[in-house]
This record gives C-alpha cells, sequence and structure tokens, in this order.
C-alpha cells in the first residue's frame, strides 16, 4: 500500500501531508470530521541523519506548542540512521535522542502519538521514530528489520542457511513484522483493504492509558519470554529500597 | 597547550584504576562508598539470556548487566552498569529489561538519581528483535523518570564505548560524563566502513575514530558536560558534580536542546574533520588536542565549550 | 716474486670504477645501481648493513636491482636477513652463499629457499660471533652501510641507531675493503663524527631516512594477567632472590612486564636500588615508568628505538650519548657486555625441551637468534666477582671449594606455558632438530643450550635447574612449571612434590604471591599513551602505535 | 556447549565468611567463576559449561591441582567459559578462591 493511498484512507476528510524532497513527511489531515491528526514521518527508504531529526523535531515541538487536541501519526518507510561520518562528527546520537524525547514528551503531555510502519525501517532510525511513539501498527507489507541475515552471517561466521533455520523457531533475531509483533514492539497489523481511518480512530477508542505495556505484549506472543518479568522483579526490589 | 604536564600515573595505587580497564563490578566498587553496594538479581540467581544458546554462545549470569543500589558520597543511587567485554555490552532482552525496570522504580522514588555506567557496542545481534525493544523502553522509562524529577547521570569510558542505541539512550540522559576513551556515536567505524567505503571512513585508522567519536570531541561539541580523567577516582568526582548539574525533564528542556542542536548544526555543518570542528570553537592549534593531558584539556573544554545546563 | 698489495690494488681499482659515477664521494640514489656493479666483482663477500633495527634500504633494493651478468655467487654475510631485497638477492643469483645472525620478517621465506636450494648456508650465528669472524675468515670485500649524514669529505654522522656500523667499517676499511654508505642527507658539518671521513669510499645520497624498526616498542595494553603473575614470580624468586643488579632483558611481554611492575610490585617489596640498576638494554619505551622512578643507574644500548630519542637525549645521566647530545649505541660493545658485564639474561622463547633446550626454530620458520644466544650463555671467561654470579655458582656446585668455583650466569627462560594459538611452550623434541636434519646441518638452531639455562619461569612457578641433582630431577622439574601442556600432565607428582620441598620447584603460593595481584591495575603503565605520561611528553611513539 | 562436573573431597573449610564471590567475564579467551559458599566443609564442586569442546581431560587435572592447593572445602565454583586457556582457568580459580576469603573486599 503506497502513501498515497494511505493518506486518502487515513484521512477521508482532506489532508495537506506533503512529502518533501529530503524525505519528510511533514502535514496534518482530518481523518474524520472535525478531528486533525498531526503528521510526522519519513518516506521513501530515506535514512535518518542530523538534518532529518532535527526537522522532525523541530515540527513536534511547535505542535505541542499548540496543545493540539487530535493524535501525532508518525509515518515510516525508512533506512536506518544515515551511517556517515559527517553525521556522526555532529554527534547524530543526539539528533535521534532528542526526535525520540519530542515523541516522548507529546505522549506523556497526553497527545496519543501513533507509529503506522507501512514500509522499510531499520536501527536508529527506528527506535527515534517509531517506536518511541505509543502505539505501533503496521500494514501488512512492513518490512522492519533490525539487523539483516547476511550482516549477521558475517559476522557470527553462521551460514546464511543456518541463521534461516534458527529463525524458524525463534522470533527474537530475525528481521520482519511477524517477528517484531511478537516481540511486542508492533501492536497491531491494520487491514488495508478496509478503512484506516476507521482502524485508527477504534485504536484511539483503545488507548490504554498506563505505561509502556510492550513487554508484556511479548510475553504473551511468546515472543520475549523474560523481559516482562526480569523488569518487574528489579522494579519491585528497587522500589523495597524507597 | 603542552602534551606534558601531567605527573606520572601513579600506578597499582587503587584510586588511579583504569575505568577503560576495569569491569563493570570494579568500576561499581571504586564508583560507589565502600561497601555499599546491593545488587538486584545479582549472578547468584543466574537470570542469564535465554537466546544464547541458540547460537551456542556462552552465557553470563548477569547477562553483562549489573543493576543495585548504593550510596554515592552519602547519598542514595540506584546503579546500573554495563559489561563491555561480555558480548560487547551489547543489549539483549535479559540485559536491557534490567535497566528498564531499575528506570521505572526510579520514576516513583521522589529525588533519586539513578547512574548509568555505559559499555555498549548497541544491540545484540543474537537478540536484536528484543534488544532494539529494550533499549526503546529503556528510552521511554528514563523520560518518564526524569519527567518525574529523576536525574539521570551516564557515565561513558568503558572499552566498548556507547555505541549504537546506547548511544540514543545515551542522549536521554540529564547529565553525560565522558572519558577520552569514552566513544559515543550511533554507527561504529566498521559499520561506516562497511556502509560506505573506506574512503569516507577508514575503520582501523585509530586516531580518527577516536577524535570524531571519542570523549574529547564529544565534550567540545556539547555532547557531553563532564569530562573525566581514566581513573574510578576521576569517575566518581565527575559524577558526584554532574547530580548537582541535572535538571529536570520539561518541554523547556527540549526548547533549549532543538536550539542547541540547530546552532551546532550552523556552526560546524560543513566541517569535515574533528579538527575543523575545534578550529571553528576558536581553539588555536586543534592538532594538539588528542595528546592534551586530563587537567589541560579540562581547563580548554570550560574556555571554548561551557555546559549547557538544561538543554538536554 | 710475491705481490704483497694485490688486495689494495684491487680495492684501487674498484674506487677509480666508482668514481665515473661520482660527485668526489658523492653519489646520486639514481646511480646507486650502477656503482655496486662496478665496484662489486662475482664472489666477492658482501656485508649489507642491516640488523633487526636499522636498514641500509635503499642500497639494498639497488643491489638486488643489479645485472646477474655483472655481479654474481655473492657471498653475504649479514646481522639480518630483514628486507624482503635481502633474500632477492638470492632470487636473481646476484649472491649465492649467505652466514647470518637474524631473520626476523623474512622467517618463512628464508626456510622456503633453504629448503629449495636458492641459499648456500654457512651458519646462523650470533651477533657477537659473526662480527667476530669478520675478523678472521668473513672479512667482507665491500660494505654497504647506512648513516644519518655525512659531509662531503665522507665523515658520518649514524646518530643514536650507530648499532652495528662501526665493526663492519672496521672489519672492511682495514682489510683493503670499500665501504659505501647510504645517508638521509649531505651536510656541511655532521653533528658528531660516528666514522671518520678516510674510512669511507663512496656515499650515496638518499635524501630519505633509512629504515628502523620499532622492534622493542611493546604496547602495554597487550600484557595479560598471566604474564603479570609470571613477572612477579620472577621478581620475587630470581631478582630479589640473587639480589640481581646488572642484566639484559628480551624483547617479550614477559619482560615488558616485569619493567612495569618494578615500580609498583618491586617498590611494595622494597627491592628499589637493590635489584636492576644497570643495563645492556635497548631503550625500551616500558622502561620509562622505572627510570622515572629512580630505579635505574645506567644503560648501554645495542641500538636505539623509534621515538625514544628525545627522551635519551633528555636523560643523559642514563644513556650514552655524544657531544651532539644524541644517544651512542653499539651492538659489538652492548652484545660483549651482556656476555661479561650482565648477571643475568631474561627472555622468552618458544619451544623448550625436557633438557632445558630452547629455541624459536620451528619448522617453517627460521628466526635466527640475533644476540639472543650470546646474551643467555655463561661466560667460561669471566673472573670477577659479583653477589648474583657467586650465589648461582654455589648453588650449582655446593661441595666445591669456594675459591676455587666458577660463579654462573643466570639464564633464564621466561613464558606462559601456552604461547599463541594455543601452541604449547613445553616440547618432547625442538622442532630444530627436525629442521636440522631436513637441511643437514652438524649443529641444530638451539638459542639457548640447556646447560646455560638456569631457570626457567611459567606462571606454573620456577624451575631452578641449579638445584638439579641429575638428569631425571632436571626432567621432572620442568615438566613440572609446564602447567597443562603434554609435558607438564605428564610429571611424577610424587617426585614433583619432592622438589617443590627442595625449593627446586616453587609455586607463586610459596612466594606469597597473591593471585589478586595478578591484574592489570599493578602495571605502572596500561598504555603507549600513559608511557608518553611517564615520559613528560619526551617519547614519541611511532604512529602505529598510537590512537590519538 | 560442552557441561562438566567435579566433585572433590577438600582437607579444609575455606577461609572468610563471605557466602559469594564473583571473578572475571566472559569473553573470548576469558572466564567467569561464581563461587558460593553452599556445601558441607569437605566438598568443592566445580561446574562447568564451556565453548571449547574436547577438553574434559585438562579440565579435571586443572581442577584437581586447584583443590589440591587451595584447599576449597564449602564451596561450589561456578563456571561460564569463553575459552580460556589452562592457564587463566587456573588464575580465575585462585582468585575466585582468595576473593570470597577475604571478608572486607
Amino acid at each position: 500500500m503506497g502513501l498515497d493511498d494511505i493518506l486518502v484512507s487515513l484521512f477521508p476528510f482532506g489532508h495537506d501531508v506533503v512529502v518533501a524532497d529530503d524525505g519528510l513527511i511533514l502535514g496534518s489531515g482530518f481523518f474524520a470530521a472535525e478531528r486533525l491528526a498531526e503528521v510526522v514521518g519519513l518516506a521513501k527508504r530515506t535514512a535518518l541523519g542530523v538534518e532529518g531529526a532535527l526537522a522532525l523535531a523541530g515540527r513536534l515541538l511547535e505542535i505541542l506548542g499548540r496543545s493540539p487536541e487530535g493524535p501525532i501519526l508518525v509515518l515510516l518507510d525508512s533506512d536506518s540512521q544515515r551511517m556517515s561520518k559527517r553525521d556522526e562528527l555532529l554527534g547524530l546520537n543526539e539528533f535521534l535522542a532528542h526526535l525520540a524525547k519530542a515523541l516522548i514528551l507529546a505522549d506523556l503531555n497526553g497527545i496519543p502519538t501513533i507509529g503506522v510502519l507501512y514500509g522499510h525501517t531499520a536501527a536508529g532510525a527506528f527506535i527515534a521514530t517509531a517506536l518511541a511513539t505509543r502505539i505501533l501498527v503496521a500494514l501488512p507489507d512492513a518490512e522492519p528489520e533490525v539487523m539483516d541475515l547476511p550482516s549477521m552471517a558475517r559476522i557470527t561466521k553462521l551460514p546464511l542457511a543456518v541463521l534461516q533455520d534458527k529463525a524458524r523457531d525463534t522470533p527474537v533475531f530475525a528481521p520482519g513484522l511477524a517477528n517484531l509483533a511478537q516481540t511486542g514492539a508492533v501492536h497491531k497489523t491494520w487491514n488495508p483493504s478496509e478503512s484506516l481511518s476507521a482502524q485508527l480512530q477504534e485504536l484511539l477508542m483503545q488507548l490504554d492509558p498506563g505505561g509502556d505495556r510492550r513487554d508484556i505484549l511479548g510475553r504473551e506472543r511468546n515472543g520475549r519470554p523474560k523481559a516482562a518479568e526480569i523488569a518487574s522483579r528489579v522494579e519491585a526490589l528497587a522500589r523495597s529500597y524507597a | 597547550m603542552t602534551e606534558a604536564t601531567l605527573s606520572p600515573p601513579l600506578a597499582g595505587a587503587p584510586s588511579l584504576i583504569s575505568w577503560y580497564e576495569a569491569t563493570a563490578r570494579q568500576r561499581l566498587a571504586a564508583l560507589l562508598d565502600p561497601p555499599s553496594f546491593d545488587e538486584f538479581l545479582g549472578p547468584d540467581q543466574r537470570e542469564v539470556s535465554p537466546h544464547l544458546p541458540i547460537f551456542d554462545l556462552p552465557e553470563q549470569f548477569d547477562d553483562g548487566m549489573i543493576v543495585g543500589r548504593g550510596l554515592l558520597d552519602g547519598c542514595p543511587v540506584l546503579v546500573a552498569a554495563q559489561e563491555g567485554r561480555f558480548m560487547g555490552g551489547a543489549f539483549g532482552e535479559v540485559h536491557g529489561a534490567k535497566l528498564t525496570g531499575l528506570l521505572r522504580a526510579a520514576r516513583d522514588i521522589p529525588g533519586v538519581t539513578v547512574l548509568i555506567l555505559f559499555d555498549t557496542g548497541g544491540v545484540r545481534l543474537q537478540e536484536a528483535n528484543a534488544g532494539e525493544l529494550a533499549i526503546a523502553e529503556i528510552m521511554r522509562a528514563m523520560i518518564e523518570a526524569r519527567r518525574a524529577g529523576t536525574r539521570v547521570v551516564g557515565l561513558i569510558g568503558g572499552r566498548a564505548g556507547c555505541y549504537g542505541g546506547g548511544g540514543l539512550i545515551a542522549g536521554c540522559c540529564s547529565v553525560l560524563v565522558v572519558s577520552e576513551q569514552g566513544r559515543i556515536s550511533v554507527s561504529g567505524p566498521e559499520v561506516i566502513e562497511t556502509n560506505r567505503g573506506v574512503e569516507e571512513f577508514d575503520a582501523r585508522d585509530r586516531a580518527l575514530v577516536w577524535r570524531t567519536m571519542g570523549g574529547k570531541h564529544r565534550r567540545l561539541i556539547g555532547g557531553a558536560d563532564l569530562f573525566a580523567g581514566d581513573s574510578v577516582d576521576s569517575f566518581r568526582a565527575a559524577a558526584i558534580t554532574a547530580i548537582q548539574r541535572a535538571e529536570p525533564f520539561s518541554q523547556d528542556v527540549l526548547a533549549a536542546e532543538q536550539a542547541r542542536l540547530k546552532e551546532r548544526l550552523s556552526r560546524f555543518g560543513a566541517c569535515t574533520d574533528a579538527t575543523e570542528v575545534w578550529a571553528a570553537l576558536g581553539i588555536e592549534r586543534p592538532e594538539l588536542v588528542p595528546a592534551m593531558v586530563t587537567d589541560d584539556f579540562i581547563t580548554l573544554a570550560n574556555s571554548k565549550q561551557e555546559a549547557h545546563r538544561g538543554a538536554r | 716474486m710475491t705481490d704483497w698489495t694485490r688486495e689494495r690494488e684491487a680495492r684501487d681499482a674498484r674506487i677509480a670504477a666508482g668514481r665515473a659515477f661520482a660527485d668526489g664521494k658523492v653519489v646520486a640514489r639514481e646511480s646507486a645501481k650502477a656503482l655496486l656493479e662496478v665496484i662489486i666483482r662475482p664472489g666477492d663477500r658482501v656485508c649489507l648493513e642491516g640488523d633487526n633495527q636499522k636498514q641500509a634500504d635503499l642500497l639494498a633494493e639497488a643491489l638486488a636491482r643489479v645485472d646477474p651478468d655483472k655481479v654474481h655467487d655473492l657471498h653475504m654475510v649479514q646481522s639480518g636477513i630483514v628486507l624482503p631485497a635481502h633474500l632477492d638477492v638470492f632470487d636473481r643469483k646476484i649472491a649465492r652463499r649467505l652466514d647470518y645472525a637474524y631473520s626476523g620478517p623474512q622467517a618463512g621465506r628464508i626456510a622456503k629457499m633453504l629448503f629449495g636450494g636458492q641459499i648456500a648456508l654457512g651458519a646462523v650465528h650470533t651477533y657477537l660471533e659473526l662480527f667476530a669472524r669478520y675478523f678472521v675468515d668473513l672479512t667482507p670485500q665491500v660494505a654497504l652501510i647506512a648513516a644519518v649524514s655525512a659531509d662531503r669529505e665522507g665523515n658520518l654522522y649514524t646518530g643514536p641507531n650507530t648499532e652495528d656500523t662501526p665493526t663492519v667499517v672496521e672489519a672492511t676499511t682495514f682489510k683493503n675493503g670499500l665501504v659505501v654508505a647510504q645517508v638521509n642527507e649531505i651536510v656541511d658539518r655532521v653533528p658528531r663524527v660516528d666514522i671518520p671521513g678516510d674510512r669511507v669510499h663512496f656515499v650515496v645520497d638518499a635524501r630519505k631516512p633509512f629504515y628502523v624498526e620499532p622492534l622493542f616498542t611493546r604496547d602495554p595494553g597487550a600484557i595479560t594477567e598471566t604474564q603479570i603473575l609470571t613477572a612477579m614470580l620472577a621478581i620475587r624468586g630470581i631478582y630479589a632472590e640473587y639480589g640481581v643488579q646488572r642484566l639484559n632483558h628480551g624483547i617479550g611481554f614477559n619482560t615488558a612486564a616485569i619493567e612495569l611492575l618494578l615500580p609498583t610490585y618491586g617498590e611494595r617489596l622494597g627491592l628499589k636500588g637493590k635489584i636492576a640498576t644497570r643495563w645492556a638494554l635497548n631503550p625500551h619505551p616500558t622502561l620509562i615508568p622505572a627510570i622515572e622512578s629512580g630505579w635505574v643507574q645506567q644503560i648501554h644500548c645495542f641500538g636505539s628505538e623509534v621515538g625514544m630519542d628525545d627522551y635519551i637525549r633528555a636523560r643523559s645521566d642514563i644513556f650514552f650519548t655524544g657531544p651532539d647530545g644524541s644517544l651512542r649505541s653499539n651492538r659489538a660493545f652492548c652484545q660483549t657486555a651482556g656476555l661479561y658485564a650482565c648477571d643475568m639474561f631474561i627472555g622468552s622463547t618458544l619451544q623448550i625441551d625436557l633438557e632445558g633446550h630452547s629455541s624459536t626454530v620451528t619448522t617453517s620458520r627460521i628466526a635466527g637468534f640475533g644476540g639472543a644466544p650470546n646474551m643467555g650463555s655463561d661466560a667460561r671467561g669471566r673472573r670477577h666477582p659479583s653477589a648474583a654470579w657467586l650465589q648461582a655458582g654455589r648453588e650449582a656446585d655446593p661441595d666445591r671449594a669456594p675459591a676455587l668455583r666458577r660463579g654462573r650466569k643466570l639464564v633464564v627462560q621466561i613464558g606462559e606455558t601456552f604461547g599463541e594459538k594455543n601452541v604449547p611452550l613445553f616440547v618432547e623434541q625442538l622442532d630444530a632438530l627436525a629442521l636440522a636434519e631436513k637441511l643437514d646441518l652438524d649443529l641444530a638452531p638451539v638459542m639457548v643450550y640447556a646447560d646455560d639455562v638456569t631457570h626457567i619461569v611459567t606462571e606454573e612457578g620456577i624451575a631452578n635447574l641449579l638445584l638439579c641433582r641429575s638428569r631425571d630431577e632436571r626432567e621432572q622439574a620442568i615438566r613440572g612449571v609446564a602447567g597443562y601442556t603434554d609435558v607438564g600432565r605428564g610429571r611424577d607428582a610424587g617426585m614433583v612434590r619432592r622438589l617443590r620441598e627442595r625449593g627446586v620447584i616453587r609455586r607463586p603460593e610459596d612466594l606469597d604471591i597473591d593471585p589478586l595481584d595478578a591484574d592489570r591495575s599493578m602495571l605502572a603503565a596500561r598504555s603507549i599513551k600513559e608511557l608518553v605520561q611517564w615520559s613528560g611528553g619526551l617519547y614519541r611513539p611511532p604512529s602505529q602505535f598510537r590512537n590519538w | 556447549m560442552e557441561r562438566l562436573s567435579f566433585l572433590h573431597k577438600a582437607e579444609r573449610r575455606a577461609g572468610g565468611r563471605r557466602p559469594m564471590a564473583i571473578v572475571g567475564v566472559v569473553a573470548s579467551g576469558n572466564l567467569e567463576v561464581l563461587v558460593e559458599r553452599v556445601l558441607p566443609s569437605t566438598e568443592c564442586v566445580v561446574e562447568i559449561a564451556t565453548t571449547a569442546h574436547g577438553f574434559g581431560e585438562v579440565w579435571r587435572a586443572v581442577v584437581a591441582d586447584f583443590v589440591e592447593r587451595r584447599s576449597p572445602g564449602g564451596l561450589k565454583f561456578s563456571i561460564n567459559d569463553g575459552g580460556a586457556r589452562p592457564d587463566t582457568v587456573a588464575l580465575r580459580l585462585a582468585q575466585g578462591a582468595r576473593t570470597i576469603e577475604i571478608d572486607t573486599l
């Protein structure tokens, strides 16, 4: 499902979302009458570098200044972080963290943040954007990829076939939407043949005000057997000293 | 500016144990008031990674992450330390969840400080999805805690540096202390070289790596707030100072960070090497910076780049 | 009528032929090959200067390019086979015979060429032994040497890396030979005259520095805890036990660890001033902390070390320096000092057999030994006493009348039971024996003979071979410190226990060494950068050792 | 992963009172040793998980020497090994035994 189709389905009441030359998605749209969503994101498999991260964060801060009611959608079809000497020289980690912080702050301010993964994403770009939202949904042809198998084969010195074989037994390392969903990263996969607007509204109705539940989701889906339990045990031990 | 004013290191003296060389446990023992450290889910609990056996890789009883509480200069702190030599200090499911749990507790303990001793290559690739998600959960928990008033101090100077998602977590801390050895970066040297070619970045050129990603550069551009020498003593002193510097997290803080990073891009965006950045900062002999000893460098850094209070 | 001056006349004829390519004595680098083609004759003995440190690299490359129709069947008599060009001259059939002392980086290729018959080998010598033969039966007709600078008269400044040059020139010039020097630059006046101009016949202006290998730089960052434990054993069980004041160290990480433990562990034991004060040693960067802490009184050097020149210049109370302020090294004198004036040699090896013979030769690599067999041997001609020497002699032969008892030099082999790539240090039989058989050599290339070795130190303990009274005891003492190698696991546990009770074997716990001290925080410097700091910025390590 | 376990009689109870100690880290050529004071004072158990297969006899020898030389009665040693050489193993075992007997570390 292409971005244009997604925007049409998400915003039946109109939108002004555009994709700039640098691959940034910016704009807003009405997913219901009188209900406006702000939109940021990355399109066309763009790598996220210092300029992109700063621009997206700048837009988010500007939105926060207006204290909007509606959700902020993060539409994503990106590469990983931009891998270059210049980006690292300038402190890419701070730019990416800054963007993630802006998204988390929006959510803490009561503005729902919803990631919509419709294409590819990887590594630092994924963490700084979609994984910093309250809820991450995906379209079926999304291709999240923390680490690609050929690179992994090179580093672990295991044959690709062996890795593919191992990947069948566990969702914990191999790329792909199903694996990410099973570990709890992706809450829901939307049905592209139904109205995305309706699915968004349904999602907003079900929003749980509680904290980060991705580890619990990962346990329920048998994707991450230990994370939730370890976190809660450490949390309890640390609290007992307070 | 000379490269030769520091008195020789008095080796063997416990006060000068190298941070870079120490294990995570040795760092904690030397950083905190003795014998105040109490570990949560210690090695005797054997909470190891459930995923390493798939790859026939050895486990470590603490999965490379040590969490607990202790006293720093008499003040209660929660601490987390990564062991950079085990799996490169990389984030896996258990490793990450320990820090997530610690930060979630910190959110609800008024006035508490969290110290994070980073030493990581990023995501552990044998459990990449779990590691990536752990990093996202840690960032979320950290910002929630900071917003509730928790101070989070990051200490960076270990063997593995602070790479990948570790760099993003570091970017969410209230205050960062870094030593010369502490490299902070998202993409590692080998990753850049593999993806963009040796002309873009020669990963074997150690001087290039250290001046592009190392602690001195990070301190000079404001990516870290305090510079420490490579000793547990120096890190302890810097951590005590850092706690005073920590500011709560707010929308104003983010706005200040936006302005800070925007200024950085406009000042240094055209530079192609760290020495050009340092020259643009007004450092007269930037080529001498890498060889400068700690005290001289701190004086220089303080004169060229004030720590940005409340802008991270 | 006998002509008693044929050699001189031949030399003069060569000089006359060479003048065609020279302006006075000075030859442009582009003419080096042509010069060599007219001054070297087929069958000559040629010394191409080069050892484990400095190299007359430009002249080596020129010699490798000469026309084999004009120059062939040379007999190379030189310290080191180090540069590819040193073997290219055999590949191109310019040279045929070889007598040498050391071949580090070319050890694999030289082995292949020896097996292939391209090289007719005379012998693998120690440096001092080869130098001695320069004056008896291996006198060069032509010497190709390297210096820092020359004036137009041919006066040479060899600088900190003087090394073999005076010896080579002495043997060549004064026996009707011809000396060609490559120099980094021609100057009006040399900083000091290391070689007088009347001993030098041609000077090739190389317009670049001759190559020097930083062979004696050990990065403290690579020293392991096992090496630290082993070093503590050596300090406590040998240096302190015998009160060793005058000594030489090998170049391995084990001895580097000892150097870095003197100001820490040695200080704690109260040994400052009592051990390790006078050295025959290259300027090891890892000795800087001990020097700066006041441990060291005097050092004489075989050669210099890359990056150490300014430090040495600023520490002339410790080092031998010339009127220009820089180091004066001399390999022949320093080897003599190591042989006669040192009470101990301690160094690493690759293989030790059940008798205690050791060698760095393996079947695929013929490294040569450089100075080690000389340093690591008892000088039978020694007559002056010292406490350490007398004590070692007493242990070896307690029953002889003291006034007629020779002392013994302490010759210590140190290493971990498993070396690089988990190769065991201890073997039933040295690879050197198989090699000797394969090459039909009269002598196996043994670095240190069993009857010279006095102690073997590993992380398992110290074997004091002076106290062994039978071949059997000796074998079990060696097995007793061989750890979990096959040799070690083949020990007789009961006999090893008895040897330990007698102090023939001493374990770390027997010497009160705490395994918790085997930690890198015990090193006086843990990185090259810390060595720079200790030196007050005077040590300037070469770029491959920097990460800043 | 190869798993090995050795049970020994020890002459004496290990010194000190600390219940637990840990030394080393798991890395290539390195190992961690977790020491727990959980056994009767004349027993010593060493349990090993190692990446290097087929070295059981060397481990047996290293452990036997260690128990004879240090007499670590009452201690259980649990080892995660990244393929360390025997000298490193012997050193870590000795360090573990020393660490648990120092009460104020």
